[in-house]
Protein backbone atom coordinates (compact mmCIF):
# COMPACT_ATOMS: atom_id res chain seq x y z
CA UNK A 1 0.00 0.00 0.00
CA UNK A 2 1.59 3.73 -0.88
CA UNK A 3 0.08 6.83 -0.96
CA UNK A 4 2.72 9.77 -2.00
CA UNK A 5 2.93 13.19 -2.41
CA UNK A 6 5.43 14.82 -4.91
CA UNK A 7 6.06 18.15 -6.60
CA UNK A 8 8.17 16.21 -9.50
CA UNK A 9 7.23 14.82 -12.56
CA UNK A 10 4.73 11.50 -12.24
CA UNK A 11 7.21 8.03 -13.21
CA UNK A 12 4.35 5.86 -14.09
CA UNK A 13 6.19 3.46 -15.42
CA UNK A 14 8.03 2.87 -12.53
CA UNK A 15 5.26 3.17 -10.02
CA UNK A 16 3.15 0.26 -12.13
CA UNK A 17 6.33 -1.92 -12.14
CA UNK A 18 6.56 -1.55 -8.38
CA UNK A 19 2.54 -2.45 -8.04
CA UNK A 20 3.36 -5.34 -10.10
CA UNK A 21 6.42 -6.81 -8.26
CA UNK A 22 4.45 -6.08 -4.92
CA UNK A 23 1.81 -8.07 -5.78
CA UNK A 24 3.08 -10.29 -8.90
CA UNK A 25 0.18 -12.91 -8.12
CA UNK A 26 -2.50 -10.42 -9.09
CA UNK A 27 -5.06 -11.56 -11.10
CA UNK A 28 -5.70 -7.72 -12.39
CA UNK A 29 -4.14 -4.61 -12.16
CA UNK A 30 -6.28 -1.67 -13.13
CA UNK A 31 -4.24 2.08 -13.47
CA UNK A 32 -5.92 5.57 -13.75
CA UNK A 33 -3.42 8.38 -14.85
CA UNK A 34 -5.27 11.75 -14.81
CA UNK A 35 -3.43 14.76 -17.01
CA UNK A 36 -4.18 18.08 -17.36
CA UNK A 37 -6.45 19.33 -20.02
CA UNK A 38 -5.68 22.36 -22.28
CA UNK A 39 -9.36 23.99 -21.88
CA UNK A 40 -11.46 24.48 -19.27
CA UNK A 41 -15.55 25.41 -19.63
CA UNK A 42 -14.08 28.94 -20.18
CA UNK A 43 -11.35 28.28 -22.88
CA UNK A 44 -8.00 27.15 -23.33
CA UNK A 45 -5.52 27.28 -20.30
CA UNK A 46 -1.95 27.38 -20.24
CA UNK A 47 -1.00 25.24 -17.29
CA UNK A 48 -2.34 24.50 -13.18
CA UNK A 49 -1.21 24.95 -10.03
CA UNK A 50 -2.11 22.19 -6.89
CA UNK A 51 -1.70 23.42 -3.79
CA UNK A 52 -1.82 20.76 -0.88
CA UNK A 53 -2.51 20.54 2.98
CA UNK A 54 1.33 19.50 4.02
CA UNK A 55 0.65 16.19 6.16
CA UNK A 56 -2.99 16.03 6.00
CA UNK A 57 -2.64 15.51 2.14
CA UNK A 58 -0.73 12.62 2.36
CA UNK A 59 -3.42 11.54 5.67
CA UNK A 60 -6.32 11.52 3.73
CA UNK A 61 -4.77 9.60 0.54
CA UNK A 62 -3.61 7.15 2.92
CA UNK A 63 -6.51 6.68 4.57
CA UNK A 64 -8.21 6.72 1.08
CA UNK A 65 -6.17 3.93 -0.09
CA UNK A 66 -6.30 1.85 2.97
CA UNK A 67 -10.52 2.14 2.90
CA UNK A 68 -10.33 1.11 -1.04
CA UNK A 69 -8.17 -1.82 0.18
CA UNK A 70 -10.83 -3.32 2.57
CA UNK A 71 -13.85 -2.16 0.84
CA UNK A 72 -12.83 -4.12 -2.52
CA UNK A 73 -11.02 -6.51 -1.31
CA UNK A 74 -7.57 -5.42 -3.28
CA UNK A 75 -4.53 -7.19 -3.01
CA UNK A 76 -2.86 -3.76 -2.92
CA UNK A 77 -3.12 -0.34 -4.12
CA UNK A 78 -0.89 3.01 -4.86
CA UNK A 79 -2.15 6.12 -5.15
CA UNK A 80 0.89 9.56 -6.34
CA UNK A 81 -0.69 13.00 -6.51
CA UNK A 82 1.78 15.64 -8.00
CA UNK A 83 1.76 19.19 -6.82
CA UNK A 84 2.96 22.26 -7.43
CA UNK A 85 3.13 23.59 -11.20
CA UNK A 86 2.40 21.23 -13.73
CA UNK A 87 1.99 21.84 -17.21
CA UNK A 88 -0.77 20.61 -19.89
CA UNK A 89 -0.50 17.10 -20.95
CA UNK A 90 1.50 16.47 -17.66
CA UNK A 91 0.15 13.70 -15.34
CA UNK A 92 -1.22 14.89 -11.88
CA UNK A 93 -2.52 11.60 -10.35
CA UNK A 94 -1.98 7.52 -10.73
CA UNK A 95 -4.04 5.31 -9.03
CA UNK A 96 -3.10 1.22 -9.30
CA UNK A 97 -5.05 -1.40 -8.11
CA UNK A 98 -4.54 -5.16 -7.69
CA UNK A 99 -6.52 -7.68 -7.06
CA UNK A 100 -7.45 -11.54 -7.77
CA UNK A 101 -10.33 -10.18 -10.10
CA UNK A 102 -11.45 -7.63 -12.45
CA UNK A 103 -14.07 -6.29 -11.07
CA UNK A 104 -12.47 -5.63 -7.61
CA UNK A 105 -9.59 -3.66 -9.28
CA UNK A 106 -12.11 -1.86 -11.64
CA UNK A 107 -14.33 -0.78 -8.66
CA UNK A 108 -11.25 0.47 -6.22
CA UNK A 109 -9.41 2.33 -8.87
CA UNK A 110 -13.11 4.02 -9.76
CA UNK A 111 -13.83 4.60 -6.31
CA UNK A 112 -10.22 6.33 -4.87
CA UNK A 113 -10.28 8.29 -8.07
CA UNK A 114 -14.06 10.04 -6.94
CA UNK A 115 -13.24 10.23 -3.02
CA UNK A 116 -9.93 11.90 -4.22
CA UNK A 117 -11.72 14.35 -6.21
CA UNK A 118 -14.23 15.19 -3.52
CA UNK A 119 -11.87 14.80 -0.50
CA UNK A 120 -8.59 14.90 0.00
CA UNK A 121 -7.09 18.57 0.37
CA UNK A 122 -6.32 19.48 -2.67
CA UNK A 123 -6.74 23.05 -4.73
CA UNK A 124 -6.34 23.71 -8.55
CA UNK A 125 -5.96 27.23 -10.27
CA UNK A 126 -6.11 27.23 -13.38
CA UNK A 127 -3.93 29.32 -15.28
CA UNK A 128 -4.77 31.54 -18.28
CA UNK A 129 -1.45 32.95 -19.42
CA UNK A 130 -0.16 35.16 -16.12
CA UNK A 131 -3.77 34.87 -14.62
CA UNK A 132 -4.41 32.72 -12.10
CA UNK A 133 -7.85 31.72 -10.97
CA UNK A 134 -8.96 28.86 -8.59
CA UNK A 135 -11.47 26.12 -9.56
CA UNK A 136 -14.99 26.75 -7.72
CA UNK A 137 -17.09 23.45 -6.99
CA UNK A 138 -20.12 23.28 -4.90
CA UNK A 139 -19.55 23.46 -1.30
CA UNK A 140 -22.91 21.82 -0.95
CA UNK A 141 -22.20 18.39 -2.51
CA UNK A 142 -18.59 18.80 -1.10
CA UNK A 143 -19.64 18.91 2.21
CA UNK A 144 -21.29 15.85 1.93
CA UNK A 145 -18.42 14.25 0.08
CA UNK A 146 -15.72 15.60 2.70
CA UNK A 147 -17.93 13.91 5.64
CA UNK A 148 -16.09 10.82 5.75
CA UNK A 149 -12.56 12.71 6.51
CA UNK A 150 -14.40 13.72 9.74
CA UNK A 151 -13.78 10.18 10.91
CA UNK A 152 -9.64 10.36 12.86
CA UNK A 153 -7.57 8.59 10.67
CA UNK A 154 -6.01 6.99 13.72
CA UNK A 155 -9.65 5.84 14.21
CA UNK A 156 -11.48 2.58 13.63
CA UNK A 157 -12.29 2.61 9.99
CA UNK A 158 -16.09 1.30 9.75
CA UNK B 1 -1.69 29.27 22.04
CA UNK B 2 -2.86 27.50 18.78
CA UNK B 3 -1.78 27.29 14.92
CA UNK B 4 -3.89 28.94 12.75
CA UNK B 5 -3.04 27.23 9.11
CA UNK B 6 -5.27 28.23 5.52
CA UNK B 7 -4.43 27.28 2.29
CA UNK B 8 -5.83 28.06 -1.33
CA UNK B 9 -8.81 30.78 -2.10
CA UNK B 10 -8.96 31.64 2.46
CA UNK B 11 -5.10 31.97 2.66
CA UNK B 12 -5.11 34.91 -0.70
CA UNK B 13 -7.98 36.45 0.91
CA UNK B 14 -6.51 36.74 4.38
CA UNK B 15 -3.00 36.82 2.89
CA UNK B 16 -2.04 34.95 6.56
CA UNK B 17 -0.70 31.34 5.43
CA UNK B 18 -0.07 30.50 9.13
CA UNK B 19 0.33 31.86 12.88
CA UNK B 20 -0.43 31.53 15.96
CA UNK B 21 -3.43 32.69 18.40
CA UNK B 22 -4.51 32.93 21.38
CA UNK B 23 -6.94 30.52 22.99
CA UNK B 24 -9.57 33.48 24.80
CA UNK B 25 -11.30 31.16 27.32
CA UNK B 26 -11.31 27.63 28.36
CA UNK B 27 -13.48 24.81 26.13
CA UNK B 28 -13.25 26.84 22.74
CA UNK B 29 -14.70 25.58 19.90
CA UNK B 30 -14.09 26.18 16.18
CA UNK B 31 -17.08 28.59 16.57
CA UNK B 32 -15.44 30.30 19.05
CA UNK B 33 -12.11 30.62 17.49
CA UNK B 34 -13.78 32.08 13.96
CA UNK B 35 -15.45 34.82 15.84
CA UNK B 36 -11.92 35.88 16.98
CA UNK B 37 -10.51 35.71 13.12
CA UNK B 38 -13.31 37.78 12.44
CA UNK B 39 -12.29 40.44 14.87
CA UNK B 40 -9.01 40.41 13.36
CA UNK B 41 -9.34 42.26 10.55
CA UNK B 42 -12.50 42.57 7.72
CA UNK B 43 -10.36 39.93 5.30
CA UNK B 44 -11.22 37.17 7.68
CA UNK B 45 -15.12 38.11 7.48
CA UNK B 46 -14.97 37.55 3.83
CA UNK B 47 -12.40 34.31 3.88
CA UNK B 48 -14.56 32.59 6.59
CA UNK B 49 -17.84 33.19 3.98
CA UNK B 50 -20.20 29.99 3.94
CA UNK B 51 -18.45 26.95 2.19
CA UNK B 52 -15.29 27.48 4.15
CA UNK B 53 -14.15 23.84 5.76
CA UNK B 54 -12.02 23.63 8.84
CA UNK B 55 -9.99 20.46 9.92
CA UNK B 56 -8.60 20.55 13.98
CA UNK B 57 -5.56 18.51 14.16
CA UNK B 58 -5.72 17.75 10.20
CA UNK B 59 -9.48 15.90 10.56
CA UNK B 60 -11.98 17.87 9.50
CA UNK B 61 -14.62 19.37 11.80
CA UNK B 62 -17.93 21.17 12.48
CA UNK B 63 -17.88 24.41 14.02
CA UNK B 64 -18.71 22.35 17.87
CA UNK B 65 -15.99 20.69 17.67
CA UNK B 66 -13.68 21.66 20.77
CA UNK B 67 -10.45 23.40 20.29
CA UNK B 68 -7.55 23.17 23.16
CA UNK B 69 -4.12 24.49 23.09
CA UNK B 70 -1.57 23.47 20.89
CA UNK B 71 -4.48 22.46 18.14
CA UNK B 72 -3.61 23.07 14.65
CA UNK B 73 -7.14 24.71 13.22
CA UNK B 74 -7.10 25.28 9.42
CA UNK B 75 -9.26 26.78 7.03
CA UNK B 76 -9.48 26.00 3.45
CA UNK B 77 -12.30 26.05 0.37
CA UNK B 78 -13.71 23.23 -0.83
CA UNK B 79 -11.31 21.12 -2.39
CA UNK B 80 -11.10 20.44 -5.96
CA UNK B 81 -7.74 17.94 -6.51
CA UNK B 82 -7.36 15.37 -8.99
CA UNK C 1 -6.68 2.20 -31.93
CA UNK C 2 -5.33 -1.21 -32.12
CA UNK C 3 -5.75 -4.80 -31.86
CA UNK C 4 -3.59 -7.54 -31.31
CA UNK C 5 -2.47 -11.25 -30.70
CA UNK C 6 1.01 -12.70 -29.61
CA UNK C 7 2.44 -15.58 -28.52
CA UNK C 8 5.12 -13.93 -27.09
CA UNK C 9 5.63 -12.72 -23.31
CA UNK C 10 3.60 -8.98 -22.92
CA UNK C 11 5.11 -5.85 -22.60
CA UNK C 12 2.88 -3.79 -20.65
CA UNK C 13 5.05 -0.89 -20.22
CA UNK C 14 5.79 -0.67 -23.76
CA UNK C 15 1.84 -0.70 -24.63
CA UNK C 16 1.40 2.20 -22.29
CA UNK C 17 4.05 4.07 -23.62
CA UNK C 18 2.18 3.99 -27.03
CA UNK C 19 -1.04 4.67 -26.05
CA UNK C 20 0.25 8.29 -24.00
CA UNK C 21 2.16 8.92 -27.01
CA UNK C 22 -0.58 8.28 -29.40
CA UNK C 23 -2.92 10.53 -27.06
CA UNK C 24 -0.80 13.06 -25.53
CA UNK C 25 -3.37 15.34 -24.78
CA UNK C 26 -5.68 12.94 -23.21
CA UNK C 27 -6.99 13.92 -19.80
CA UNK C 28 -7.60 9.95 -18.66
CA UNK C 29 -6.12 6.81 -19.26
CA UNK C 30 -6.99 3.53 -18.34
CA UNK C 31 -5.48 0.24 -18.54
CA UNK C 32 -6.05 -3.07 -17.53
CA UNK C 33 -3.92 -6.02 -17.00
CA UNK C 34 -5.47 -9.65 -16.57
CA UNK C 35 -2.66 -12.15 -15.13
CA UNK C 36 -3.06 -15.80 -14.72
CA UNK C 37 -4.19 -17.12 -11.75
CA UNK C 38 -2.63 -20.21 -9.60
CA UNK C 39 -5.69 -21.49 -8.70
CA UNK C 40 -9.17 -22.44 -10.01
CA UNK C 41 -12.62 -23.78 -8.23
CA UNK C 42 -11.23 -26.95 -7.95
CA UNK C 43 -7.28 -25.89 -6.91
CA UNK C 44 -3.84 -24.91 -7.72
CA UNK C 45 -3.42 -25.07 -11.40
CA UNK C 46 -0.18 -25.17 -13.06
CA UNK C 47 -0.21 -22.75 -16.22
CA UNK C 48 -3.01 -22.58 -19.18
CA UNK C 49 -2.95 -22.75 -22.93
CA UNK C 50 -5.11 -20.36 -24.77
CA UNK C 51 -6.14 -21.28 -28.17
CA UNK C 52 -7.40 -18.55 -30.98
CA UNK C 53 -9.45 -18.75 -34.35
CA UNK C 54 -6.61 -16.83 -36.58
CA UNK C 55 -8.33 -14.34 -38.34
CA UNK C 56 -11.19 -13.94 -36.72
CA UNK C 57 -9.81 -13.58 -33.07
CA UNK C 58 -8.19 -10.29 -34.96
CA UNK C 59 -11.49 -9.46 -36.43
CA UNK C 60 -13.21 -9.09 -33.24
CA UNK C 61 -10.45 -7.47 -31.18
CA UNK C 62 -10.74 -5.08 -33.81
CA UNK C 63 -14.43 -4.71 -34.04
CA UNK C 64 -14.55 -4.75 -30.26
CA UNK C 65 -11.89 -1.95 -29.25
CA UNK C 66 -13.92 0.43 -32.46
CA UNK C 67 -17.27 -0.27 -30.93
CA UNK C 68 -15.72 1.10 -27.48
CA UNK C 69 -14.41 4.23 -29.30
CA UNK C 70 -17.10 4.95 -30.49
CA UNK C 71 -19.63 4.39 -27.83
CA UNK C 72 -17.91 5.97 -25.16
CA UNK C 73 -16.19 8.53 -27.17
CA UNK C 74 -12.35 7.14 -26.18
CA UNK C 75 -9.81 9.34 -27.63
CA UNK C 76 -8.05 5.63 -28.16
CA UNK C 77 -8.28 2.23 -27.13
CA UNK C 78 -5.44 -0.75 -27.50
CA UNK C 79 -6.24 -4.02 -26.77
CA UNK C 80 -3.22 -6.79 -26.76
CA UNK C 81 -3.61 -10.30 -26.19
CA UNK C 82 -1.57 -13.74 -25.19
CA UNK C 83 -2.29 -17.25 -26.60
CA UNK C 84 -0.56 -20.34 -26.09
CA UNK C 85 1.55 -21.35 -23.31
CA UNK C 86 0.85 -19.14 -20.32
CA UNK C 87 2.97 -19.36 -17.04
CA UNK C 88 0.86 -18.21 -13.54
CA UNK C 89 1.18 -14.97 -12.37
CA UNK C 90 2.30 -13.83 -16.73
CA UNK C 91 0.25 -11.28 -18.04
CA UNK C 92 -2.79 -12.27 -20.13
CA UNK C 93 -4.47 -9.20 -21.73
CA UNK C 94 -3.93 -5.70 -21.89
CA UNK C 95 -6.71 -2.89 -22.39
CA UNK C 96 -5.95 0.50 -22.80
CA UNK C 97 -8.24 3.58 -22.96
CA UNK C 98 -7.90 7.25 -23.59
CA UNK C 99 -10.66 9.90 -22.64
CA UNK C 100 -10.91 13.16 -21.94
CA UNK C 101 -12.51 12.28 -19.01
CA UNK C 102 -12.16 9.72 -16.36
CA UNK C 103 -15.46 8.19 -16.69
CA UNK C 104 -15.35 7.50 -20.48
CA UNK C 105 -11.70 5.52 -19.77
CA UNK C 106 -13.44 3.35 -17.09
CA UNK C 107 -16.08 2.30 -18.42
CA UNK C 108 -14.41 1.72 -21.85
CA UNK C 109 -12.15 -0.12 -20.09
CA UNK C 110 -14.37 -2.48 -18.73
CA UNK C 111 -16.53 -2.81 -21.26
CA UNK C 112 -13.86 -4.07 -23.35
CA UNK C 113 -12.98 -6.39 -20.82
CA UNK C 114 -16.62 -7.67 -20.07
CA UNK C 115 -16.98 -8.21 -24.15
CA UNK C 116 -13.86 -9.78 -24.37
CA UNK C 117 -14.36 -12.42 -22.20
CA UNK C 118 -17.67 -13.21 -23.59
CA UNK C 119 -17.29 -12.72 -27.12
CA UNK C 120 -13.40 -13.27 -28.70
CA UNK C 121 -12.74 -16.57 -29.71
CA UNK C 122 -10.41 -17.67 -27.34
CA UNK C 123 -10.61 -21.12 -25.42
CA UNK C 124 -8.89 -21.39 -22.33
CA UNK C 125 -7.26 -24.82 -21.25
CA UNK C 126 -6.04 -24.92 -17.16
CA UNK C 127 -3.20 -27.29 -16.41
CA UNK C 128 -2.91 -29.39 -13.33
CA UNK C 129 0.50 -31.09 -14.18
CA UNK C 130 0.38 -32.36 -17.57
CA UNK C 131 -3.35 -32.92 -16.97
CA UNK C 132 -5.17 -30.22 -19.10
CA UNK C 133 -8.70 -29.41 -18.97
CA UNK C 134 -10.94 -27.28 -21.09
CA UNK C 135 -12.60 -23.90 -18.84
CA UNK C 136 -16.47 -24.44 -19.15
CA UNK C 137 -19.09 -21.66 -19.70
CA UNK C 138 -22.63 -22.10 -19.92
CA UNK C 139 -23.15 -22.34 -23.37
CA UNK C 140 -27.21 -19.97 -23.03
CA UNK C 141 -25.27 -17.13 -20.95
CA UNK C 142 -22.33 -17.31 -24.27
CA UNK C 143 -24.84 -17.57 -27.22
CA UNK C 144 -26.83 -14.43 -25.96
CA UNK C 145 -23.41 -12.61 -25.50
CA UNK C 146 -21.83 -13.72 -28.56
CA UNK C 147 -25.11 -12.06 -30.29
CA UNK C 148 -23.08 -8.85 -31.16
CA UNK C 149 -20.50 -10.95 -33.20
CA UNK C 150 -23.48 -12.11 -35.73
CA UNK C 151 -22.58 -8.66 -37.51
CA UNK C 152 -20.79 -8.44 -39.91
CA UNK C 153 -17.19 -6.87 -39.26
CA UNK C 154 -16.89 -4.96 -42.24
CA UNK C 155 -20.87 -3.91 -41.76
CA UNK C 156 -22.28 -0.85 -40.41
CA UNK C 157 -21.79 -0.21 -36.10
CA UNK C 158 -25.12 0.47 -34.59
CA UNK D 1 -16.01 -27.37 -51.56
CA UNK D 2 -16.37 -25.58 -48.62
CA UNK D 3 -13.61 -25.53 -45.60
CA UNK D 4 -14.23 -26.65 -42.23
CA UNK D 5 -12.43 -25.56 -39.44
CA UNK D 6 -12.54 -26.77 -35.67
CA UNK D 7 -11.26 -25.60 -32.37
CA UNK D 8 -10.60 -26.59 -28.64
CA UNK D 9 -13.29 -28.99 -27.67
CA UNK D 10 -14.30 -29.66 -31.09
CA UNK D 11 -10.87 -30.17 -33.00
CA UNK D 12 -9.83 -32.35 -29.72
CA UNK D 13 -12.93 -34.39 -30.28
CA UNK D 14 -12.86 -34.77 -33.82
CA UNK D 15 -9.33 -34.87 -34.12
CA UNK D 16 -9.78 -32.82 -37.52
CA UNK D 17 -8.36 -29.15 -36.96
CA UNK D 18 -9.40 -28.43 -40.71
CA UNK D 19 -10.74 -30.13 -44.40
CA UNK D 20 -12.26 -29.37 -47.17
CA UNK D 21 -15.73 -30.71 -47.66
CA UNK D 22 -18.00 -30.64 -50.95
CA UNK D 23 -21.13 -28.79 -50.50
CA UNK D 24 -24.09 -31.64 -51.30
CA UNK D 25 -26.58 -28.68 -52.52
CA UNK D 26 -27.40 -25.74 -53.80
CA UNK D 27 -28.91 -23.10 -51.40
CA UNK D 28 -27.00 -25.24 -48.68
CA UNK D 29 -27.43 -23.98 -44.81
CA UNK D 30 -25.24 -24.30 -41.72
CA UNK D 31 -27.71 -27.12 -40.53
CA UNK D 32 -27.11 -28.70 -44.44
CA UNK D 33 -23.03 -28.24 -43.56
CA UNK D 34 -24.04 -30.34 -39.90
CA UNK D 35 -25.84 -33.35 -41.21
CA UNK D 36 -23.11 -33.82 -43.80
CA UNK D 37 -20.82 -33.56 -40.66
CA UNK D 38 -22.58 -35.60 -38.14
CA UNK D 39 -22.84 -38.71 -41.16
CA UNK D 40 -18.47 -37.77 -41.13
CA UNK D 41 -18.24 -39.78 -37.85
CA UNK D 42 -19.67 -40.64 -35.13
CA UNK D 43 -17.48 -38.13 -33.18
CA UNK D 44 -18.89 -35.47 -35.04
CA UNK D 45 -22.10 -36.57 -33.94
CA UNK D 46 -20.75 -35.49 -30.06
CA UNK D 47 -18.43 -33.15 -31.15
CA UNK D 48 -21.71 -30.61 -32.59
CA UNK D 49 -24.10 -31.23 -29.64
CA UNK D 50 -25.83 -28.03 -27.84
CA UNK D 51 -24.07 -25.36 -27.20
CA UNK D 52 -21.32 -25.60 -30.54
CA UNK D 53 -21.23 -22.28 -32.28
CA UNK D 54 -20.25 -21.69 -35.41
CA UNK D 55 -19.06 -19.05 -37.92
CA UNK D 56 -19.36 -18.95 -41.46
CA UNK D 57 -15.81 -16.78 -42.97
CA UNK D 58 -15.45 -15.77 -39.13
CA UNK D 59 -18.81 -14.25 -38.92
CA UNK D 60 -21.27 -15.73 -35.87
CA UNK D 61 -23.90 -17.42 -37.55
CA UNK D 62 -26.73 -19.65 -36.98
CA UNK D 63 -28.44 -23.06 -38.39
CA UNK D 64 -30.17 -21.16 -41.14
CA UNK D 65 -27.21 -18.92 -42.60
CA UNK D 66 -26.78 -20.31 -46.01
CA UNK D 67 -23.06 -21.61 -46.87
CA UNK D 68 -21.73 -21.47 -50.42
CA UNK D 69 -19.52 -22.65 -52.52
CA UNK D 70 -15.64 -21.23 -51.02
CA UNK D 71 -17.09 -20.32 -47.63
CA UNK D 72 -14.70 -21.25 -44.43
CA UNK D 73 -16.90 -22.85 -41.57
CA UNK D 74 -15.87 -23.10 -38.14
CA UNK D 75 -17.08 -25.02 -34.84
CA UNK D 76 -16.29 -23.97 -31.74
CA UNK D 77 -17.71 -23.84 -28.02
CA UNK D 78 -18.37 -21.30 -26.13
CA UNK D 79 -15.43 -18.98 -25.73
CA UNK D 80 -13.53 -18.63 -22.74
CA UNK D 81 -10.53 -15.79 -23.35
CA UNK D 82 -9.17 -13.03 -21.30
Amino acid sequence: MGACITSTPLTITAYHEALQRAVPKAGAIVTFTGQVRDYNQQGPISGIHLEHYPGMTENALTKLVTQAIARFSLLDAHVVHRIGDINNYAPIVWVGTAASHRKAAFDGACYVMDLLKQSVPLWKKEYQGEQGVWVQTKASDDHAAMAWLKESPKGEEK
Amino acid sequence: MINIKTFAQVREVTQEAGFSLPLEKANSTVADVKVTLRMRAPCWGEALDDGVLCAVNQVLCDDSHPVAEGDEVAFFPPVTGG
